[in-house]
């Protein structure tokens, strides 16, 4: 009898599932819905179509062209962002300082993910004395004003560092430099989250059950903890590639960032303040590509974090 | 009370030991300030290694790091370079509130150097963070009771952009339209540059013109951040079991949101102003850079330009200091507008 | 018997990404003074939807009542103005919720959180209020009451806020107290202390009550009145006594069966009976009887029509196309 | 009688409340366990009732070696689980299994079901090939009654019930002679309950499976268990076979704990006569002196307040903790 | 330079007029009403002790509260000031062995608190200097001298143990109030925390300072008991600004009457807004200085790359549209020392000529065989060069332009910038110039002008684990040793000249130290200013002359 029971069990649960949906699709759904969000994916393609896809239609010669004789140009027809002190396209600039900005970006929060992630899961998972050690190095880390950490950093490193090159292209040292930094002196956020994150996981019933099958920590840390931990770690990521730019723009404007040649946005801003009446085309352009970048950039962020966060309020918008 | 005090005093000291440690090395290993003694020319040789013998900067880092720390008068320096030590030292080391004399400007108490810029950094950085307050809590509150009205897509839309921008970006954009243009159309404008008008004299009337800039420019970036937050707070304190419960009281809407979320959703924002204010202290670098406003951040880069040891430090450890001080103040208003930590 | 509330047809859905949930589907029941409606029906029913509505408190959005009406001593609340309803909730109509942990605000005083209700409904001033509010801890059974009201929730153990809950929920002496799973949360010692203080607080204040839970046997101690829900339909209502002597749905008949005795040992090796399946999810519209894939006595009409509240007996209500004590279809 | 499979001597667990930052002083401890001893029998169901926070969860863990002991002993099977070598240690858990209460928090969001269920025989290499792995997992699935193209799905496509389903047969799939079911129903809708209830008993006669049931519903006790232990705030009160318990419960507790329990049945529920106990547990960081349960209890006497009860047999198999019995 | 002469003198008689004029209407009111000359700083000075400061913000201001003993004149002339006359061989001055050399004081010289100054100070600031205790910035030149006597109150007698060429351009710049800081020595043993040091009331110049606010301003008040002749502005003003562009618009608008290191770029905006902008030789020229030690780049060490190198390089272009044409290009370091009296008459100048100077490293064996547009030399390296400097704008944008104009040729210049405190840092540190890691380093610097004589490139000056702190970054070669050693003990000018040709000539040609420009001190003052002169030595020299017209 109770084999027949349990079998129309079966035979029932199939036939009324009902397609769920996946949380991929659910996060999928609320990013959309999410209008700012897509808005800052759709300028976030610009950007990137413009810095990269502008590399096909001018060369970096043309980009650190210099023509003494056409120092300070205001917009024009074949400026059409000015030219800078030495006569450079500015717009030309911003195309390949794009790339450099993003790439900076991008890198200072590979660095960033790498140590937060570390110290985070490895401060989380263990606890105890080895928690403690790492929690307050991150907060000693945490208390220096983080510009002021940065300059410092910057100058530390300042010394002369080779150029490299990468993707057939030379770039100013100083790019890694600035990389590392950014990274550096950003991670202790991330850090926190991660911490917190394994704190609460490795006590959730999935990690004990592990625990009760004999699994390994490693295998429990990497297989079991961190890929539920991925959600805020992409979502504090995202953020922190805005952050990253600014980062380096912020340094660089104090001129402790990207060395020349190598354009950055921010290093093109550099003395900025020195032509705020008699050549803003010199600021406003790469100023504007910044702030649009990092907008954007924080656009995605927030609809990832509502669309990561299950908690969050259902837009009926 | 004074027990957790005390405690969580004791357990600073270990955290600033770390960060005096890791920004001595950074620093001690950073530029040489005696590089640019010569001025226009280039250090003579001879002066630099008499001087970096005299300032003790030929030293072991942790030698130099232990005179900064508890001085060197119980020990004899080496000052003529004949390789014995034979005179007294006079340091008496930060532990004993001797934060040394500026390399660069030689002879001068770095004390002083600090507390001729702080009350500059305070004048600015006071009112931002008072006016910061004040229009965050009011715009996050409405934005977060009209959600998705257009003023809160409004209000929303325009924080992240005040939120994304570099504080450079709006001090120039605000100097050039404030400035620059008004000027050039005729119309009043702003002051750019500086704490007065030289010609008309430190006056209040004057300092308060030339504050507008500055503090414009911080309140745009700060306030934009800390209204997402309040609104995010206050969305999620509505939406509490509790505030359910009010409700199902009887209360009408005004007494439910002053009397019951507002404070809820206030709270958190203490610790993140506890955070941000002893930042104020290092002031803003970047907009008195631009502002040429004589305070702590551009003190800092100056002498952080020049390797001055004991200036940055002291400019770092005093935030530092603040930051973990702030922290306590933090948890004890905390605790005593938190009655869930204030008897526990 | 006067009945004060009564709910006419009431539909609520809720719109979230999945789709629409249809939270309530048009259930109808009312409740007379001074008695004790218990609802039970598990988890996602609509128990919590339907009382929240009599509140109008259902989130919007993503939640709105789409029909039905809710007469309240005669008027419909869900046309009173907003300012009415807040006479109404708290002075008229109180509710206690289930989680005590997060039901109270954790910032402000336990007195406070009483005594506001009364000088807003009733015009007390501080001191009457919080006088009342000591009376009430009183009532409630808290000791010390002029002590307590200065302490916080958190200072409170979980049986404690939830006897803060019904203290606040009586405070202006309410015609229905709306209690939401006010046990669920807590021991059965604490569990008891509870059932037994409501029992004792309706004997002295006379209110009546509406006692949501999903526990049958808590529920057999204190209701007049019983309903059992389930996907969002009211599937049987029945005088209490009547329903556990001859429960007429098939749903509430697996539910009583599969349910281990405390006081009887059915001895070793006999088997709990079961519900196969499980409930549905609210989203999928279905055709007939939403129990129909889990019942035993399904017939083909079950597949296709949803059967409505039927008289099965005197004042007991059943949907159901089959008479669960023959087996055989009703005819209808 | 045969020789219990489990032997627990004295078990005490106590959760260190620290405080300081670098060097983390110890200021108190939370004794969630506090000298427990019992048998558990081969084949047999021994329940774990009591109130929230009384320990039941931590003795099911500590008794695992999920948590390490304070003090006390575990005997499985001849050997003392907290002596053994952390190698023996993880060869030994395929043994030990535990089933947990929370069907949504216990399965990896991640991970696919057959990756779910397989991680036991992947650990402790059961299954030699890829397709005798695969064998084992549809296996396991049509244990509990689960439809083995499941295997490829994500557990968020499944409904509570189901869930459980699938932890159990992760439970088993190492073969274990052991399991610590912690309150495996009690997240599950009444409907659900008995569902996952018969499968445990199923299981239990198919397989020869011993359990530690760990529950707060003593209703659902009485039908599953042979013998019932109760607990109170990390002590033991009593201890003896089922009948004996229900019928004649000696621990003033107990009694309590049994009039409160509410029967589906107005009639019956409403002639019951209950004892209602006065207050709350107290915090089991600060335990009161003497016996534990003397603030509520209605018949302490002066020397309860002094003098903690004794563990004693009291009747064969009926253990119990007081004075007054 | 067009801008470069003014005519002060015609000016002078108009001072006169403004002070009788308002004194008639509101004699009392204008006797209260200060006249204020307002100068935009963009650097703050860090001390105002002559000897813990060479910051040129700092050393340029003490002519108005310090003296020194001699002067230099608009012309770099120096003239006596402290001293009855400049000692010299025919006036007895200097010994005829070139050992001794003896001052003799003016007898009406006083402090600004009236105490007299005497040989005493004289003697006393030597005692500071070498003291070690006092930790000064530089003990140049004065540990060159055995002893320093005063025999009498004003007399002041130096021993050398041999003959010092440039003595005149180094001794004696500020003298100490010894009745000031004897006595904090005494008490401090040290007078490196004396309060004069940032304070310097009492002083021996036309102003003394009134207040100092850090970030702010400096006031200097006028020296009512300075001897020349009281100054006719009663208080110099400094404000502090940020930055060039607060500086310009300080001085359009009027604010300030004075500013300096101005951004070439403005020169024509103030022109056109009526001030006057003063270009003054202060014998600092830009220029590469050319790394040929061992471990540089071997092609950089090959003279014909160098000599490529200076004729790829359009420097016209850069003095005319990054300069505004404010300066000129430039052969030699000592260009703008005494109107080039030390340059050899014999140099070609090079010329921007980037034909010639491919043929010349095709004839050298470098070609670009692998087509990428740079050259590899004869093992296939390809010709790249690192081109360092410290962050300034204008050096950064000119090596945007060099890197440019040299890759035409073929030659890649890798291109890095420091902070100074950085670049200029010790060997101990890693420096790149010290340690050698650039081949071209580029900054603006002098001889210790208005002398001629540096020790840049004497072989001792290497540096090197022994000697840390070296500051030949350059490269040892032995002729050019010699020629540097033989100046400096040549008290004969003539003979001083002669080698000096060669020198230049030398390392002009061999392409050593490549000059881009002439970088003389440009001033932009208010054309209301009367009386204003400048030295390149001593800028403020007259400034107790100055006046503001109506
Ligand atoms: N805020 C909401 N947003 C979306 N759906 C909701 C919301 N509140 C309730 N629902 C849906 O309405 C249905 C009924 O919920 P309700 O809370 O009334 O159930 P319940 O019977 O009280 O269950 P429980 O026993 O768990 O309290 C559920 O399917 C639920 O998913
Ligand atoms: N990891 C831990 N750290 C500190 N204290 C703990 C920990 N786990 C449990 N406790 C404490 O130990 C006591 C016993 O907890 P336990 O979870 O064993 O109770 P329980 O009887 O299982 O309760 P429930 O019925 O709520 O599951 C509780 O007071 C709890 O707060
Ligand atoms: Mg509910
Ligand atoms: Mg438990």
């Amino acid at each position: 009898m109770m084999g027949t029971a349990e079998s129309d069990v079966i035979k029932i649960q199939e036939e009324f599932k009902t397609e769920a949906l996946t949380p991929g699709q659910l996060m999928r759904m609320r990013f959309v819905r999410h209008k700012m969000a897509v808005f800052g994916l759709i300028m976030l393609v610009i950007l990137i179509l413009y810095s990269f896809g502008g590399a096909f239609i001018f060369t970096e010669a043309e980009a650190n062209f210099t023509n003494t004789k056409l120092r300070l140009n205001p917009p024009s027809a074949e400026n059409p962002f000015g030219t800078d002190t030495v006569g450079r396209d500015i717009l030309i600039r911003t195309i390949y300082g794009g790339q450099i900005s993003l790439l900076i970006g991008l890198a200072a929060v590979v660095v960033e993910v790498v140590l937060g992630v570390l110290i985070g899961a490895i401060a989380g998972y263990y606890g105890g004395w080895i928690d403690g050690l790492l929690m307050r190095f991150t907060e000693a880390m945490f208390n220096i004003p983080q510009l002021f950490l940065l300059l410092v950093m910057a100058k530390f490193f300042g010394g002369s560092v080779p150029d490299i090159n990468l993707f057939g292209r030379q770039f100013s040292g100083s790019v890694v430099v600035i990389i590392v930094i950014i990274g550096l002196t950003s991670w202790m956020y991330l850090a926190r989250i991660v911490r917190a994150n394994f704190l609460s996981l490795k006590e959730r019933e999935f990690v004990l059950a592990a625990h009760t099958t004999g699994t390994s920590n490693f295998s429990i840390i990497f297989q079991h903890i961190l890929p539920n931990s991925i959600a805020p770690i992409i979502v504090s990521g995202t953020l922190s590639v805005a952050n990253a730019i600014l980062s380096e723009a912020y340094i660089s404007f104090l001129g402790l960032g990207v060395k020349p040649p190598t354009a950055t946005w921010g290093n093109m801003l550099e003395g900025a303040y020195n032509y705020v009446e008699t050549a803003p085309w010199l600021w406003i352009f790469p100023g504007l590509l910044i702030v649009l970048t990092v907008l954007s950039i924080n656009f995605v962020g927030d609809g990832l974090r509502d669309a990561v966060d299950p908690h969050a309020l259902v837009d009926a918008g | 009370m004074t027990r957790y005090i005390i405690r969580r005093i004791l357990q600073a000291i270990p955290l600033l030991f770390i960060i005096s440690v890791l920004l001595f090395v950074l620093m001690i290993n950073t530029g040489d300030p005696l590089s640019t003694m010569g001025g226009r020319r280039v250090t003579r040789p001879e002066d630099r290694e008499r001087l970096s013998r005299q300032l003790g900067l030929d030293q072991p880092i942790y030698k130099q790091y232990l005179f900064w720390l508890i001085g060197n008068d119980w020990t004899k320096v080496d000052l003529d370079g004949d390789g014995t030590a034979e005179t007294q030292g006079t340091r008496k080391g930060i532990l004993r509130g001797d934060f040394g004399t500026s390399m660069v400007q030689r002879g001068k108490e770095v004390t002083d150097i600090i507390l001729d810029r702080l009350p500059n950094t305070l004048l600015l950085m006071i009112p931002t963070e008072i006016i910061v307050i004040a229009l965050s809590l009011a715009v996050g509150v409405y934005s977060a009771l009209r959600q998705y009205s257009a003023t809160d897509h409004i209000i929303t839309g325009l924080s992240f952009i005040g939120y994304s921008m570099p504080i450079f970006f709006i001090a120039l954009v605000s100097m050039y339209i404030f400035g620059v243009n008004f000027k050039a159309w005729g119309l009043p404008y702003l002051p750019t540059v500086g704490m007065f008008d030289p010609k008309v004299g430190k006056t209040t009337g004057q300092v308060i013109q030339h504050m507008i800039l500055p503090i414009f420019s911080l309140t745009v970036i700060t306030a934009a951040g800390y209204s997402r937050f309040v609104r995010s707070q206050m969305l999620e304190v509505i939406s509490e079991d509790y505030i359910r419960t009010a409700r199902a009281k009887g209360l009408p809407n005004r007494m439910v949101i002053t009397g019951h979320a507002l404070k809820n959703a206030a709270l958190p924002l203490v610790t993140i102003v506890g955070l941000d204010v002893p930042l104020l202290l290092g002031g803003a670098v970047v907009t008195e850079s631009i502002f040429a406003w004589p305070g702590m951040g551009r003190l800092f880069i100056d002498h952080l330009s020049r390797s001055d040891t004991p200036v940055v430090m002291g400019i770092l450890m005093m935030i530092s200091v603040a930051v973990i001080l702030s922290q306590l103040i933090t948890d004890i208003i905390y605790a005593w507008l938190d009655p869930r930590i204030r008897y526990s | 018997m006067e009945t004060i509330l009564k709910i006419e047809n009431l539909e609520v859905k809720f719109h979230t990404l999945g789709g629409v949930v249809n939270a309530v589907n048009g259930i109808s029941y009312s409740v007379e003074a001074g008695k004790t409606l218990g609802i039970v029906g598990e988890s996602g029913c609509g128990k919590s939807v339907s009382m929240l509505s009599v509140m109008r408190l259902i989130p919007n959005p993503p939640g709105e009542i789409t029909g039905g009406r809710i007469l309240f001593k005669g008027q419909n609340l869900l046309e009173v103005s907003e300012e009415k309803m807040e006479h109404i909730r708290g002075a008229e109509i109180g509710m206690v919720f289930q989680d005590p942990m997060t039901s109270l605000n954790p910032v402000l005083t336990i007195g406070r959180q009483i005594g506001e209700a009364m000088m807003v409904h009733n015009g007390f001033s501080r001191e009457q209020a919080e006088k009342r509010t000591i009376e009430l801890l009183n009532l409630v059974g808290i000791a010390n009451p002029d002590q307590r009201i200065k302490e916080y929730p958190h200072q409170f153990s979980g049986g404690m806020r939830q006897r803060v809950g019904i203290a606040m929920a009586l405070a202006c002496e309410p015609d229905i107290l709306i209690a939401d799973e006010p046990t669920t949360a807590l021991d059965v010692t604490i569990q008891a202390q509870i059932v037994e203080l409501t029992k004792r607080l309706q004997a002295e204040l006379g209110m009546a009550v509406i006692w949501i839970t999903h526990d049958l046997g808590v529920i057999a101690d204190l209701a007049d009145r019983m309903i059992v829900m389930y996907a969002g339909y009211i599937v049987e209502e029945a005088d209490v006594f009547d329903l556990y002597e001859k429960p007429s749905h098939p749903y509430t008949l697996s539910l009583l069966r599969s349910l281990p005795r405390v006081d009887s040992s059915r001895g070793g090796g006999e088997r709990l009976a079961t519900i196969p399946g499980f409930p549905p999810d609210g989203v999928t519209i279905m055709l007939g009887c939403p129990f129909a894939p889990r019942c035993n006595f399904v017939v083909d009409r079950c597949r296709l029509e949803n059967p409505p509240l039927i008289m099965v007996n005197n004042d007991h209500k059943a949907a159901c196309w089959v008479d669960v004590n023959t087996g055989k279809e009703r005819s209808l | 009688m045969t020789e219990p499979l489990v032997q627990v001597r004295h078990l005490k667990k106590y959760f260190p409340i620290t405080k300081g930052i670098l060097i983390q002083r110890v200021v108190g401890a939370v004794k969630a366990v506090d000298d427990v001893s019992f048998d558990i029998y081969p084949g047999e169901t021994l329940g774990l009732v009591g109130e929230s926070g009384c320990g039941k969860t931590t003795t099911g863990r500590t008794l695992i070696q999920l948590y390490k002991p304070t003090a006390g002993k575990v005997i499985f099977d001849g050997q003392d689980l907290t002596e053994i070598k952390p190698k023996t240690m993880r060869t030994l858990r395929k043994h030990l299994q535990m089933i947990f209460q929370d069907p949504y928090a216990s399965l990896n969001p991640r991970w696919t079901i057959s990756r779910i269920i397989g991680e036991p025989l992947r650990v402790h290499t059961i299954t030699q090939s890829e397709s005798a792995y695969l064998e084992r997992v549809e296996n396991l699935l049509e244990t509990v009654h689960l439809n083995a193209n499941y295997m490829n799905r994500y557990p968020h496509e499944f409904s509570g019930g189901q869930r459980q389903r699938i932890g159990i047969a992760r439970a088993l799939a190492s073969d274990p002679k052991f399991i610590v079911c912690d309150e495996p129903i009690s997240a599950l809708d009444v409907s659900i309950q008995a569902q996952i209830v018969n499968l445990l008993e199923d299981l239990q006669d198919q397989l020869g499976l011993t359990y530690l049931f760990i529950a707060h519903d003593l209703s659902m006790v009485r039908h599953i268990c042979n013998r019932v232990a109760v607990m109170y705030l990390g002590a033991m009160a009593e201890l003896a076979n089922r009948d004996d318990l229900y019928d004649d419960p000696l621990h003033p507790y107990t009694q309590a704990q049994l009039s409160a329990v509410p029967v589906p049945d107005p009639r019956v529920t409403r002639a019951r006569k209950r004892i209602i106990l006065e207050g709350d547990p107290p915090s089991p960081a600060n335990p009161p002196p003497g016996c534990r349960f003397h603030p509520r209890c209605p018949i302490a006497q002066p020397h309860c307040k002094v003098e903690p009860p004794v563990w004693r047999e009291v009747k064969p198999n009926h253990w119990v903790a007081c004075h007054e019995v | 330079s067009p801008a470069a002469t003014p005519e002060p003198a015609a000016e002078q008689p108009s001072a006169e007029q403004p002070m009788e004029e308002p004194a008639a209407e509101t004699p009392m009111e204008e006797a209260m009403e200060p006249k204020v000359v307002t100068f935009a700083w963009t650097q703050e000075p860090d001390s105002l002790h002559p000897f813990y400061t060479n910051m040129w913000f700092s050393a340029t201001l003490q002519q108005l509260y310090l003296c020194w003993a001699w002067e230099y004149d608009d012309q770099n002339i120096a003239y006596p000031n402290l001293v009855e006359e400049i000692p010299s061989v025919e006036n007895g001055g200097i010994s005829d062995d070139g050992l001794t050399i003896t001052l003799t004081l003016r007898d009406d010289i006083v402090w600004s608190d009236g105490t007299p100054l005497t040989s005493a100070d004289f003697k006393f600031t030597y005692d500071m200097l070498m003291d070690d205790a006092n930790s000064v910035n530089s003990k140049y030149p004065y540990d060159a001298l055995t002893s320093v006597e005063a025999p009498d109150e004003r007399t002041v007698v130096m021993n050398f143990p041999e003959p010092f060429a440039a003595w005149e351009a180094n001794f004696w710049r500020g003298i100490l109030p010894k009745h000031i800081l004897q006595p904090v020595y005494d008490a401090e043993g040290s007078m490196m925390g004396a309060d004069w040091n940032m304070n310097p009331t009492v002083g021996c110049g036309p102003y003394v300072l009134d207040e100092w606010e850090s970030g702010s301003y400096m006031r200097f008040t006028k020296n009512e008991n300075y001897w020349k002749g009281i100054a006719k502005i009663d208080d110099v003003f400094l404000q502090f600004v940020p930055d060039d562009a607060a500086q310009t618009a300080a001085l359009l608008a009027g604010d300030a009457d004075l500013g300096t290191f101005i951004p070439a770029s403005d020169v024509p905006t103030f022109q056109d807004a009526g001030l006057t902008v003063f270009t003054v030789d202060s014998g600092y020229a830009e220029g590469w200085f050319i790394n040929f030690r061992e471990m540089a780049s071997p092609a950089i060490r090959d003279v014909e790359v160098r000599q490529a190198i200076a004729m790829a390089l359009d420097r016209q272009a850069i003095s005319d549209d990054l300069l505004l044409g404010l300066t000129h290009p430039i052969e030699t370091l000592w260009d703008p020392i005494a109107g080039g009296a030390y340059v050899s008459p014999d140099i070609v100048p090079w010329e921007y000529n980037p034909e010639a100077a491919k043929t010349k490293l095709e004839n050298a064996g470098y070609v670009d065989s692998d087509g990428d547009g740079i050259r590899e030399d004869l093992d296939g390296n390809p010709l790249v060069l690192v081109h360092g400097t410290t962050i300034r704008e204008i050096r950064q944008d000119i090596q945007a332009v060099a890197q440019q104009q040299l890759r035409e040729i073929g030659i890649d210049l890798a291109i890095e910038s420091q902070d100074s405190d950085i670049f200029f840092g010790g060997y101990a540190d890693g420096a790149p110039p010290a340690i050698g890691e650039q081949d071209i380093m580029e900054w603006s610097d002098s001889t210790y002008f208005p002398d001629p004589d540096t020790d840049y490139w004497l072989c001792d000056q290497l540096p090197s684990e022994e000697n840390p702190y070296g500051y030949n970054y350059y490269g040892c070669d032995e002729a050019l040793d010699a020629l540097f050693q033989a100046q400096l003990v040549e008290t004969d000018p003539a003979a001083r000249q002669a080698i000096f040709h060669e020198i230049t000539k030398y390392m002009h040609d061999n392409v050593l130290w490549y000059g881009i420009y002439s970088d003389p001190d440009l001033w932009v003052v208010n054309s209301n200013l009367t009386g204003v002169k400048f030295s390149g030595v001593t800028p403020f020299y007259n400034i107790w002359e100055w006046d503001f017209a109506n």
